[in-house]
């Protein structure tokens, strides 16, 4: 990871000391361990802030929306799931591809600090450090070290594109594609019936506190104005009733549905752990199975397919399933 | 009608928003004709399946339907040339959905129904109301105030 | 606050009897808004009317709500009323209290309440309607007529006889379509080639009338009044200014293929006009066939064209044309015969349709009309007909009953016996229908005069039995098995729309059956129109029709172009898409599901911050838009909005109804 | 001074819970959160911060305050029946009751906010922090992880037992029902949690000094880092719904046709619309303006009105912000240090 970062920093020097760029967007490091947050750089002599470890999760791509128009050019740097998001803001004609000026990072997975947290891990450690398959934990005095994927994220151990699919440059090499199954949690719910399966997700909405964290971060909202938001008519009230949240979390993810590109940061931001990548998940399975394999963010010349149809396609409301 | 005795006093609200071309037209159908069907339906005219957006689906649910019912023309007859089949995708995977967050999927119902069927938007709106009496009230959606 | 005024209908007892109307009055004295509630016996009657323009005027009512029947009966009515009062009339509602309540409900409490509901709804819907203003445009006023069979003929004619310009697109390089294969037509058993080519030639005569043979039309955008098509005029290779039409190339090609115009069963060259009496007489190179084309080799008719018309380079030439109305006058198909192996077709010669029967009998067809058997130009003696092949028939074919096979059916049996006097008909049919002008007199003739034998039933099989073929079949009147040994079996096809159909009813707008007939705006009461306005429809396209039904047809379908043309302006449905700017995000997603092409993108310069940002939003064509609101769903931050069925109306109207 | 083994506390729980409603931090689909205690109840003490601080239960996200009817053009009002409070709050850590002592300066202090004035008659059982967390910053605003000078009844965690000591006459009453379960500690055990405290507090201490931090903050309203801070903010309400502190709400209406009712809410400064006026003017027109307004308030308009800082530590901003916008580092800007460990 330090050679990419070296990299990194000095890509963006040189794109910024040519000219060819007035924006750099990367991450830098914080003080604390987990904390790699997004960064803008216009300066080349700011590209030592620059950083690549295992906490870079931010997809940089959002920030085009505020801060391409009025710009020559900027330049960032996307993991595989950064890239479908960019691609999905491609597909929603909200970024200009000739504007932005892509790294791609091939990214074998990333630290969830809440799994390290739970594994008692955190306190006193200093930073988390990969080689091959294996992390180690520094602390003040000591070091630990432990096979990666127990720490990765959830949605990283699932990914299905690590390799950016849209990128200018490409720093490093391409990592191996070996994904989980994804749809497992999916299955399992689909598997209950239906009041378990109420009173499961009656629970998750009950937390929602509507902080609009998932909705933020999404690559795939990027509405001017949230329906959510809306006065008038005044769709979602603001009081976080069971029904309102679940109005919210319903129409939230069938906005997503075709559009979903799975990259499982609305369920990583939200604060009281509402597993969202179910609820895209189950859309993107339905589609897969009625109207063919789709993935978002891969081709964003592809029609999506909830603005199409085919008419040979199954009614599939006339399912019954029994209740 | 086969009711269970201890959902005879439940009389259940079912919205169905009929395209105003073909299900709008066999509702009208079925009144001129005299076919009587529960007055627990009560419709809301849209020019197209087209234009009914999950949104209205949920407020209905929100709001006390124990029922909802989308109906429009026949694939391959909408008076807009593609709208039901816009609909089609769209109220498929609708179905699902509620029923993968734990709504009966029975409460949301699409039918085809020309402007020419009035006896069986009558059956249409019989059997759902059947069922969702079965089924008893809408408590999961519904706004608790 | 809203000032609505709210007026129930009675509809003599037809709302009144099962609705409380008393306290629906009382009920909507007390709903949001409503300043004013009334009853009349009947709303739309002269003093209903009267009673509501003078409620608008001395209440100053802002918002009206009627309940009564169903808005697809009355709406307009009372729309005119409300504007007759100064009203703007889209601040109209209907609660539809007749069909959707009084009729269909018996319980008059559970009646009454629903009503209430209903008129609840309205109020809600009617507190949130906006003025509307339909805007104005101008036609263009050229029509353009898709086809140039029989129907597109005549619409053709007609139009350009009430002076306005048409262009006729055929697809094949002459005009004149399946009449013009036809021999004899029932039931006067005039000759088919002599009542039309007249026509024919008159539409090529015609001042007003541009043909665009070998022609096929590739899009379509635009709207009543304003279509923009684009045609594609295939490369003849004949220059039509050149030719004489003197037939020397096609005499001296060498090249033989069979010809449609045949149906299979006589050869043509690959220069050629598909029949003598082709309009226009000139012909075309078959470039799939023709040696010149195939191999670089021969160039026969070009060297002897005394003309030099023939032309090798000449390429596709694309017309980009707009049109005010469009006649869709594209004809019929037969369905396809692999499905019914029963009945040999194909396996043997003088197993044929009835349409290959037209050519064998026809003077100008195959063997000079002598009906001799393809297998060896022998007479034939026993010939059997067979009805409703394909036809009525569910489970392999089509539904529905394909109408004139019962009449050319007994037309073929009367040629039969005149061209051969001792032949003999046999005709196996599920019913014979013969509802027409002097039909069932000429079906009659066809059994009496002409001694073809009617068996009531199904033919079982066909198959080949020496020089003869086997017809299998039961009688069932009789009751009793029936082998017959004949020397040609005659199958009455289903009539189909044409095979590519589907697509051009896509490219157009228009709607299709589940069989991909097109279909009609009403079929009572607006039979000639399609559901996009200035589409209009003729002929065997819409359905199975005889001659004189398509010509009439396609006269109507022309008197609606005309009615069409002769406005200098027409006016658009205000119940269209309208954008709000400040939400559109410019995603676009309207535009993938809008069927009418109605959205385009477009620039928007606005400060942010102290910068000019450019960016895309979404813009509607009022004219293009149908209204069906498919884009306002499809708009996730809802910026496009339908007006008349906006969000917030829908959403009050479900808050209302719910309650 | 008292203890409770940890071993009785089930009992100890259940007993409290007969008396009145009884909150405590539970574990559910693995998010810890205050919520009523009840038989079976997944109690997590040992978790330094719920996800959302004890403020949801003295001022929770949304309540109803007024029911009305509307006929015709005639309104009625009922306004609704004050909340109950008597109600406890178990294992409160004293930074989250350093922030229930932030909002009763907004909402005790005339016009007193009666619903809350209710609901503030809990009966508050503070548990100390032996080790808080690399984020807790609680001593930067003159906090204790140790102790917490506002609850009723302050705990120690002695590993075995819970040391126990009412802080007011309410606490007291409450102790003086509980002799069957109380007992009296040793010298030893008092002074191993003696031990523990001060510990705490050194390492905490050690971290930060906030020496003119409000005087500072009050210039740095044009200051360089809001225009860097800001462009990396998301616009959600993460920090502001998690904070112990923030008290900001909005008034809405759910209205049923003529039968309707009015809520108070929470809401964010981080919103857009949260300044957004009727006639479409944001005098906080970007992100820029709302990420100061949270921190300048925090450190220096709040404190400035009210004379304590509007933050107190806790840190749940610093852990849960999906970009990292750190407080912190913020108040190093304006001037507070800090020695990473």
């Amino acid at each position: 990871m330090k050679e990419i970062m070296q990299k990194m920093r000095a890509e963006a020097a040189r794109v910024l000391s040519s000219g060819e760029v007035d924006l750099v967007l990367g991450w830098e490091k914080g003080d604390l361990w987990w904390q790699s947050y997004p960064v803008f750089i216009e300066n080349e002599k700011k590209a030592e802030l620059l950083t690549w470890d295992l906490f870079c999760v931010p997809n940089l791509a959002k920030y085009l929306l505020e801060e391409i128009w009025h710009k020559k050019r900027v330049a960032l740097f996307f993991k595989g799931c950064d890239a479908l998001g960019f691609n999905q803001l491609m597909q929603d004609k909200r970024v200009d591809r000739e504007k932005a000026f892509i790294f791609a990072v091939p990214c074998s997975g990333l630290v969830d600090p809440q799994k390290v947290e739970r594994a008692g891990l955190h306190q006193g450690l200093l930073r988390v450090e990969r080689l091959g398959d294996e992390l180690t934990f520094v602390y003040k005095d000591r070091e630990k070290k432990t096979a990666a994927p127990w720490f990765y994220y959830d949605k990283c151990l699932t990914c299905r594109y690590p390799n950016p699919v849209v990128f200018d440059f490409m720093l490093g090499e391409p990592v191996p594609v070996n994904p989980r199954e994804r749809f497992t949690a999916v299955k399992e719910l689909e598997g209950q019936n239906v009041d378990a399966r109420f009173q499961y997700w009656q629970r998750q909405f009950s937390r929602c506190i509507r902080c609009f964290a998932c909705r933020n971060v999404c690559p795939a909202c990027s509405c001017r104005e949230c329906i959510f938001d809306l006065t008038s008519p005044r769709w979602l009230g603001k009081a976080t009733e069971l029904s309102e949240n679940q109005f919210y979390h319903i129409t939230r993810a069938f906005h997503m549905a075709g559009r979903c590109v799975d990259c499982g940061e609305c369920a990583r931001v939200c604060p009281v752990q509402i597993p969202l990548t179910s609820l895209n998940r189950k859309l993107i399975k339905d589609i897969d199975e009625l109207y063919g394999p789709y993935d978002a963010g891969v081709d964003p010349q592809k029609v999506p397919p909830l603005v199409t149809f085919n008419p040979g396609d199954p009614a599939a409301f006339l399912e019954s399933k029994g209740v | 009608m086969s009711v269970a005795a201890k959902t005879q006093d439940f009389e259940p609200l079912i919205v169905a928003f009929c395209c105003n071309w073909c299900s709008y037209a066999g509702a009208d159908l079925a009144g001129t004709g005299r076919m009587s069907y529960p007055a627990n339906i009560r419709v809301i005219r849209v020019p197209c399946s087209s234009r009914v957006s999950p949104n209205f689906i949920l407020r209905a649910f929100q709001r006390g339907a124990d029922g909802v019912v989308v109906a429009g023309c026949h694939p391959g007859d909408c008076h807009y040339v593609s709208g039901n089949y816009h609909a089609r995708r769209r109220f498929s995977m609708l179905r699902r959905f509620l029923e993968f967050v734990g709504i009966e999927a029975e409460r949301l119902e699409v039918h085809w129904i020309s402007a020419s069927e009035g006896s069986r938007f009558a059956q249409v709106m019989q059997d759902i109301t059947d069922k969702i009496r079965v089924l008893g009230p809408n408590r999961k959606l519904r706004d608790s105030r | 606050m809203r000032r609505i005024g709210v007026f129930i209908c009675w509809c003599g007892t037809n709302i009144a009897a099962t609705v409380d109307i008393e306290t629906v009055i009382k009920e909507a004295r007390e709903m949001p808004g409503v300043v004013y509630a009334g009853d009349n016996k009947y709303m739309c009657s002269e003093t209903g009317q009267t009673q509501i323009k003078g409620t608008i005027v001395q209440q100053k009512l802002d918002r009206v709500v009627i309940a009564s029947c169903s808005p697809r009966m009355h709406e307009l009515t009372f729309r005119k009323t409300a504007a007759a009062a100064g009203l703007n009339p889209y601040l109209v509602e209907i609660a539809n209290v007749r069909e959707h309540c009084s009729w269909v409900h018996k319980d008059k409490d559970a009646a009454t309440v629903k009503a209430v509901a209903l008129i609840r709804t309205a109020v809600a819907k009617a507190a949130l309607d906006t003025g509307l203003e339909p805007q104005e445009f101008v036609v263009t006023r050229r029509a353009l007529v898709i086809g140039g069979g029989i129907a597109g003929i005549q619409a053709a004619l007609d139009i350009a006889e009430a002076g306005y310009a048409v262009d006729l697109v055929e697809r094949t390089p002459s005009i004149g379509g399946r009449m013009a294969q036809l021999d004899k037509t029932f039931p006067t058993l005039d000759c088919s080639a002599c009542i039309l080519t007249p026509k024919m030639v008159d539409a090529a005569a015609h001042p007003n009338i541009n043909l665009l043979t070998y022609s096929e039309v590739e899009e379509v955008e635009g709207y009543v009044g304003n279509f923009e098509v684009t045609i594609r005029q295939k490369a003849r290779s004949v220059d039509a200014a050149k030719c004489t039409g003197c037939g020397l190339c096609f005499e001296k090609c060498p090249s033989k293929v069979k010809s449609e115009f045949d149906e299979g069963l006589a050869l043509r060259k690959a220069i050629y006009v598909p029949f003598p009496q082709a309009v226009p007489n000139i012909p075309v190179i078959d470039r799939d066939h023709c040696r010149w084309f195939s191999k670089k080799k021969c160039g026969v008719c070009k060297k002897v064209c005394p003309a030099s018309a023939v032309d090798f380079e000449q390429s596709d030439v694309l017309i980009k044309q707009k049109y005010g109305a469009i006649v869709v006058a594209t004809g019929f198909d037969l369905i396809g015969f692999e499905i019914f192996g029963e009945f040999g077709y194909g396996k043997h010669p003088d197993i044929i349709t009835s349409m290959e029967f037209e050519r064998l009998v026809n003077a100008s067809g195959p063997g000079g009309g002598k009906l001799l058997k393809p297998s060896n130009q022998q007479p034939p003696k026993n010939v059997v007909f067979v009805h409703c092949v394909g036809s009525r028939d569910k489970s392999r074919g089509k539904p529905y009953c394909s109408k004139i096979c019962c009449m050319y059916t007994a037309k073929h049996a009367v040629l039969l016996k005149e061209k051969h006097p001792e032949a003999q008909a046999y005709v196996f049919y599920i019913d014979v229908r013969t509802a027409g002008k002097d039909f069932e007199e000429f079906h009659r003739r066809a059994v009496e005069e002409y001694a073809a034998v009617y068996l009531r039933g199904l033919v079982g099989k066909v198959f080949p039995s020496g020089d003869k073929l086997l017809v299998n079949g039961v009688d069932t009147l009789s009751n009793q098995a029936v082998e017959i040994e004949a020397d040609l079996v005659v199958l009455a096809a289903a009539l189909t729309p044409r095979h590519d159909a589907e697509g051009l009813a896509r490219m157009l707008g228009i709607g299709s059956d589940a069989h991909n007939f097109f279909v009609e705006a009403h079929p009572k009461l607006r039979p000639v129109e399609s559901h996009t306005a200035g589409l209009f429809l003729a002929g065997t396209c819409q359905g199975p029709r005889d001659i004189p039904e398509t010509v009439a047809q396609a006269g109507a379908a022309a008197a609606k172009a005309i009615a069409l043309l002769n406005k200098e302006t027409l006016l658009s449905d205000p119940c269209v898409s309208a954008v709000d700017e400040s939400l559109c995000t410019g995603c676009l997603a309207c535009l993938k599901v809008c069927p009418y092409k109605a959205i385009s993108d477009k620039p928007l310069t606005e400060k942010v911050h102290g910068r000019q940002r450019r960016r895309l939003v979404a813009e509607v064509n009022k004219a293009l838009c149908q209204g069906c609101g498919a884009c306002s769903a499809a708009c996730r931050p809802g910026a496009m909005n339908l007006l008349g069925f906006s969000n917030e109306q829908l959403l009050a109207e479900v808050d209302a109804i719910c309650l | 001074m008292q203890e409770i083994q940890k071993a009785r506390l089930p009992q100890l729980w259940e007993y409290l819970a007969k008396k009145a409603p009884l909150y405590l931090p539970q574990q559910e689909d693995g998010v810890i959160n205050f919520a009523p205690w009840q038989e079976g109840a997944r109690v997590k003490l040992e978790s330094l911060n719920t996800v959302l601080p004890p403020k949801s239960i003295v001022f929770p996200q949304w309540e109803t305050y007024l029911h009305f009817t509307q006929k015709a053009r005639e309104l009625k009002l009922t306004p609704t029946k004050e909340p109950e409070g008597s109600y406890i709050l178990f294992g409160v850590r004293p930074c989250d009751v350093a922030g229930i002592t932030v909002l009763d300066r907004v909402f005790l202090q005339d016009p007193v906010d009666v619903f809350y004035e209710s609901r503030r008659r809990c009966t508050i059982i503070s548990l100390a922090c032996n080790e808080p967390d690399i984020s807790c910053f609680c001593s930067a605003f003159g906090l204790e992880p140790g102790f917490a000078p506002a609850a009723d009844i302050m705990l120690w965690d002695g590993d075995k037992f819970l040391l126990w000591q009412s802080l007011t006459e309410k606490g007291e009453t409450l102790t003086h029902s509980l002799t069957d379960l109380l007992e009296v500690p040793t010298p030893a055990e008092t002074e191993s949690v003696q031990c523990l405290r001060e510990t705490a507090a050194t390492v905490q201490e050690q971290k930060w000094g906030l020496d003119g931090v409000k005087e500072r903050a009050k210039d740095m309203f044009n200051a360089p880092i809001w225009d860097s801070l800001y462009r990396r903010c998301l616009g959600c309400g993460i920090c502001t719904y998690l904070c112990p502190t923030c008290h900001c709400f909005d008034i809405g209406d759910f209205s049923r046709g003529e039968r309707g009712e009015r809520f108070r809410c929470w809401d964010s400064c981080m919103y857009k619309d949260f300044t957004l006026m009727a006639s479409g003017e944001n005098p906080r027109p970007t992100q820029k303006e709302r990420v100061r307004q949270r921190f300048m308030h925090k450190l220096s308009y709040f404190p400035a009105q009210h004379g304590l800082y509007g933050c107190v530590g806790c840190g749940r901003c610093v852990r849960k912000c999906p970009v990292n916008i750190d407080i912190t580092q913020v108040i190093k800007e304006a001037g507070g240090s800090i020695s990473c460990a």
